[in-house]
């Protein structure tokens, strides 16, 4: 864990943990759903499972269908309570009194899904579905919008195409 | 055979034609099941019943061994099938699916004569009017009943009707013998509105219990209505309380006491003998649900000379008692008279040999059908 | 240097020669654009909105008051004094009374189908997004009433409640509520297990923010088609139950009834007999081809 | 797949119950306390008491609900008080006669139907499916009592060549379907009755088989060279499930929504006998038909979820 990171990217102000702080580290992360109609059994979907993912890394978790990838995904990011772990997102304890609420996990992490069909409301122009975020996290609408548009333009989308 | 009744009754022969018998011994062969009964009815009259398809139709064979033989029936069957709904019962005749048709709708008579049916009408026994509610409301006011009477235009009711009855006037047609000379409420929309006024019932609000259909009842829907816009014209305010003809019925039977709002009830009457055309409907013996006396009309005048009549045997003296009823009734406008039904019938040009009788009994035995 | 500039900014080789950039329309302006270009939906929506425009504005245009009897005038063909449509049965001017009844039966066809779109339609979205055994009771219950045909289940609660525009009303919006609500229901729980309501959970929305923004879009969707297509159901049904008497009391003028009144007379005046039953087929064949622009128009596959 | 047809069947079960339940309760919505709707109007005293008894009308609801549905198990609907005949034979004569008329009436409106939908499905946009489409949408739009009360004009009226009304020449009894003398009486009802299943059928058939038709694997079909008749098979085939759904659910609507067609034309199937029961306000008999409409309806549908299933086997897994 000594290492030293190679030149660490340019500081960003919200780090807080600074650049050598593990993005997100799991600790014995488990989550059992009970089989319904067989009493005590259950299904172990995530059980015990601990990693570390510093800044800049990419984790991959490869595994065959139904071993429990989207469950640990749904884990981290809080939308299925786990069973026992700890979860510490840049050096903050996740739902725990003094550390990180649910919400604030929430304004930092985000699913990317593998059906781009499904995962985009066909009712919804581009742009308010980019805002749709900063909005929900309490930003007017306007302001919102204008998130959106840059982060548009940042990625290369002319935001023109993607709103009215 | 003797029949001794309670209380003396000189009025007891006319009624004896309402009094329907059954055969004790086919009765007890059924063992009272009236269902069965039904299907295996006996009796001792011109036709035979052949058999029945509940709610389809009813097939009489002619009795051959029938004592008079004069009117043993010259048809080989005969076929009643019911039909609630005129333009069907139109459609059926004008398609030859049947030979002959009760109660035709006025508006479909033109197309049938252009058919060639054979149209037939008679004036008979059948009062189309009013009885009122004399207990609570404006009718128990004798002015506000004048009133409604000289408040309707019978002619507009007859153009209504295509000309298919004859305005009344009474609760009896002019044919029959104790019609007398009655004070008659021709259309006077003036006085009707005086006669409001002077009872202080302006508006006049009334309700009207009617039917959309039922047997003698015309063609209760329009003329209600007509009815209604011409009463509100002399400053009425009428509502029409729409049922089917049973429940009506069932209203009828129980009387004003259980319908205190209802202020009048439209239900067509046989005029048959003087006890249904008069009696039942003025005397306090025969209140509802005892008798027809819907409204409770009590009058000691009229008691007394309904008890006259019914101990009077001469029938000359009976006669001038009965019309002196008549008139006493008029004059109290004891009921809204509107119109008395002539029974229309239409029947296919092949029919022959039908005499219709001033009656809501037909004989039906001369009847025969050329091919 | 040039060539990896090109590189850099692909897009640009393309910018030039893409069409000027098209506005950019939100669902609900594509779905108008559809149907502004929808020449046969324009004009079935317009005679449906001419209906509707006549009925309300009745008591204005119409010539004649409805109630106003003249025997004389009784079974008049069209064109007889002014009379356009001619009278009927009791003199009364059949224009009029067509411009009234339109009043009711257009309401008790359209007032039932709304009713039941916001009882079926919510009913349905709480079901389908709480799924479990909210769902089943829900969806159960409804299924009692669906094994009624619909004419069947009006006629038996009109005909036990004694008729009448209010009971024929309740038992139309009774008729209605359950398949309004299989609709929703199955609407919602294909939305609700689509990944963009996982994401805007993940990016902290409550459950009511998800129905507000994401659930409702789609599902008012479907409800919508589905609901235009019930209005022409409602009417024949409503002028139905009016035609067996379960509807409009005399003289109120109501196209069934007036259909089953003018029955007896149709042999003096064909024609205008016909004028209410023409007037239900043409206000149903409207609303169905209305209905199916608007299908047309809003169900755009991705 | 015997599981599947179970667990059906058991699914229709609570269904029929619930029915029962709503039927239980007509009597309860009607005006007027519910002896007076199940009492014929001039019943004395003593029998009022004997009827009471026996529907237990002074006991609670449930209890009354349990002696009702006990006594319509045994097929004791309780009197008609317009003919005081049991409600149970007045329905179940009336019921074989309705069940005539969906049985003539289904297959026409299911072939023309389905015939209708297949052309314009096959050929989308060319003046052969707008000509069909504007067929189908005028037959659902039309309303069917009325176009009866036209078809009795012309065909029976002025032409004289059908009867007007009725059922056969001597009544439901004597109704022998293959002598023309009583078949030509169901020429106009069923033709009238036919209107709407042929309309809607034709609608669904067609957006079945265009939905099909879109489907990559009909692409692929014609990429190995199938005729165009071979992919039309396949794609029929594919939108039968979808259309047979349809199918029973109008045949459905056949026996239990035919009661204003029934009134216009006087069959005496069930829908006419409940007409009448709503003009004699006879509460029994409109009970007893509704539920056993009903009944046959929920096994109307049952009986089409299975034959679906056998058509598409997909749904044998569901």
């Amino acid at each position: 864990m000594a290492e030293v990171i190679a030149l660490s990217p340019a500081l960003d102000p919200r780090d807080r943990g600074g650049p050598l702080q593990p993005m997100l580290i799991a600790r014995d992360l488990r989550k059992h759903f009970p089989v319904k109609g067989a009493r005590g059994k259950s299904v172990q979907a995530v059980d015990g499972v601990s990693f570390t993912v510093r800044k800049g890394e990419t984790l991959g978790i490869v595994g065959e269908s139904g071993c429990g990838k989207t469950t640990l995904a749904r884990l981290l990011l809080h939308l299925i309570v786990p069973d026992a772990g700890e979860l510490i997102f840049d050096g903050e304890a996740v739902n725990a009194p003094d550390g990180l609420s649910v919400n604030a996990l929430r304004r930092q992490v985000q699913m990317v899904f593998q059906d781009s069909y499904s995962s985009l409301n066909p009712r919804m122009p581009i742009r308010d579905s980019v805002a749709f975020g900063p909005f929900i996290q309490g930003r007017e609408k306007p302001e919102a919008r204008n998130i959106a548009r840059d982060i548009l333009a940042k990625v290369g989308l002319d935001p023109d195409l993607f709103g009215p | 055979m003797a029949f001794d009744t309670k209380v003396p009754d000189s009025l007891f022969p006319y009624e004896i034609s309402y009094v329907l018998m059954i055969s004790p011994c086919r009765a007890k062969e059924v063992k009272y099941n009236w269902t069965e009964y039904a299907l295996h009815p006996s009796g001792t009259g011109p036709y035979k019943f052949d058999k029945m398809v509940p709610h389809q139709r009813m097939e009489f064979v002619p009795n051959t061994e029938y004592w008079d033989k004069a009117r043993v029936p010259r048809q080989d069957r005969l076929v009643l099938v019911p039909m609630p709904e005129a333009s069907t019962r139109t459609a059926a005749l004008l398609s030859g699916q049947v030979d002959w048709i009760e109660a035709p709708s006025p508006d479909a008579i033109d197309r049938l004569k252009s058919a060639g049916m054979q149209i037939i009408t008679r004036i008979y026994p059948h009062n189309w009017s009013y009885q009122l509610n004399f207990v609570k409301g404006p009718f128990a006011d004798k002015r506000v009943r004048q009133a409604a009477n000289y408040a309707l235009n019978r002619e507009d009711m007859k153009d209504l009707l295509n000309g298919l009855m004859l305005e009344g006037y009474s609760t009896i047609p002019p044919s029959l013998p104790y019609y007398g000379h009655p004070l008659l409420y021709k259309y006077d929309p003036a006085k009707a509105k005086a006669l409001l006024q002077e009872a202080g019932c302006v508006p006049c609000k009334v309700r009207f219990a009617i039917s959309t259909s039922g047997s003698g009842q015309m063609q209760p829907l329009p003329m209600n209505e007509l009815v209604k816009s011409q009463m509100e014209a002399v400053g009425f305010q009428v509502t029409l309380d729409t049922m089917d003809w049973n429940a009506l019925l069932q209203v009828t039977r129980e009387g004003v006491d259980k319908h205190p709002d209802t202020d009048a009830i439209n239900v067509s009457r046989g005029s048959q003998d003087p006890f249904n055309a008069l009696i039942r409907h003025v005397w306090t013996g025969a209140w509802a649900p005892k008798g027809a006396n819907w409204g409770h009309y009590g009058n000691p005048a009229v008691d007394k000379l309904v008890d006259d009549i019914l101990k009077e045997f001469d029938t000359a003296k009976r006669l001038a008692l009965l019309t002196k009823l008549n008139e006493l009734m008029n004059e109290e406008a004891v009921m809204i008279f509107v119109a008395h039904d002539v029974n229309p019938r239409a029947l296919s040009p092949k029919v022959h040999g039908f005499v219709q009788a001033q009656s809501w009994f037909q004989d039906l035995t001369p009847i025969s059908l050329s091919p | 240097m040039a060539d990896i500039v090109a590189l850099d900014r692909p897009l640009d080789a393309f910018a030039e020669q893409a069409p000027p950039a098209t506005r950019v329309r939100g669902y609900w302006q594509s779905v108008f654009y559809r149907l502004r270009h929808d020449p046969v939906t324009l004009v079935f929506a317009s005679i449906v909105l001419l209906i509707v425009l006549a009925a309300l504005f009745a008591p204005l245009i119409a010539p004649f008051d409805p109630y106003k009897e003249s025997i004389v005038g009784r079974l008049k063909p069209f064109g007889w004094r002014e009379h356009l449509l001619g009278t009927d049965e009791l003199g009364r001017d059949m224009l009029s009374r067509l411009l009234y009844g339109g009043r009711i039966s257009l309401s008790m066809g359209v007032v039932p189908v709304l009713i039941a779109t916001l009882i079926g339609g919510m009913l349905g979205v709480i079901g389908g997004f709480a799924g479990g055994r909210v769902n089943t009771a829900i969806m159960r219950t409804m299924d009692v009433f669906y094994a009624f045909p619909s004419v069947l289940l009006a006629v038996a609660i009109a005909g036990a409640m004694g008729g009448g525009i209010g009971n024929g009303m309740l038992a139309l919006t009774l008729v209605f509520t359950p398949p309004m609500c299989r609709v929703a229901e199955t609407a919602t729980t294909q939305v609700r297990a689509l990944d963009y309501i996982e994401a805007a959970r993940a990016s902290g929305a409550s459950t009511a923010a998800i129905i507000r923004y994401h659930v409702l879009g789609n599902v008012l969707g479907p409800v919508f088609i589905y609901a235009s297509s019930l209005v022409s159901v409602a009417i024949l049904l409503a002028s139905g139950l009016s035609f067996l008497g379960l509807g409009v009391r005399p003289p109120t003028p109501d196209w069934g009834l007036m259909l089953s009144t003018l029955r007896q007379s149709i042999y003096v005046v064909p024609a205008v007999c016909a004028v209410p039953g023409v007037a239900i087929f043409i206000t149903s064949i409207c609303f169905n081809l209305v209905s199916d622009g608007l299908r047309a128009a809003m169900d755009v596959r991705m | 797949m015997t599981y599947y047809i179970l667990r059906r069947i058991l699914y229709a079960i609570p269904i029929a119950f619930g029915v029962s339940v709503v039927c239980f309760s007509l009597v309860y919505i009607a005006p007027g306390d519910p002896l007076q709707t199940v009492m014929p109007p001039d019943a004395t005293a003593e029998t009022i008491a004997i009827v009471k008894h026996a529907y237990g009308f002074d006991r609670p609801l449930p209890v009354q609900f349990v002696i009702w549905l006990g006594r319509v198990l045994t097929g004791d609907f309780g009197m008609s008080i317009a003919t005081r005949r049991p409600v149970f034979l007045e329905v179940t004569d009336a019921l074989a006669n309705t069940a005539l008329l969906a049985l003539f009436a289904a297959p026409i409106a299911f072939f023309t139907g389905y015939a209708m939908g297949v052309i314009a499905g096959c050929f989308p946009g060319r003046w052969l499916d707008r000509l069909v489409t504007g067929a189908a949408v005028t037959g659902v739009s039309l309303p069917n009592y009325w176009l009866g009360i036209v078809l009795v004009i012309v065909f029976a009226v002025q032409l004289m060549l059908l009867p007007a009304t009725g059922m056969g020449p001597n009544g439901s009894t004597g109704f022998h379907i293959f002598e023309w003398s009583s078949a030509r009486f169901l020429v106009l009802p069923v033709i009238t009755l036919a209107m709407i299943p042929i309309g809607i059928l034709s609608r669904t058939t067609r957006a079945a088989v265009a939905e099909v038709r879109n489907q990559d694997f009909v692409q692929t079909l014609r990429a190995k060279g199938l005729s165009e008749w071979a992919v039309t098979r396949h794609v029929l085939k594919n939108s039968l499930p979808q259309v047979m759904a349809v199918m029973g659910l109008q045949f459905g609507y056949l026996i239990g929504g035919s009661i204003l067609v029934e009134t216009v034309f006087t069959w005496p199937g069930s829908g006419f006998l409940l007409s009448k029961a709503i003009i004699n306000r006879d509460v029994p008999v409109l009970q007893g038909t509704i539920l056993t409409l009903s009944l046959v309806f929920v096994a109307t549908n049952l009986v089409v979820d299975l034959l679906q299933s056998l058509v598409d086997p997909r749904i044998r897994r569901g």
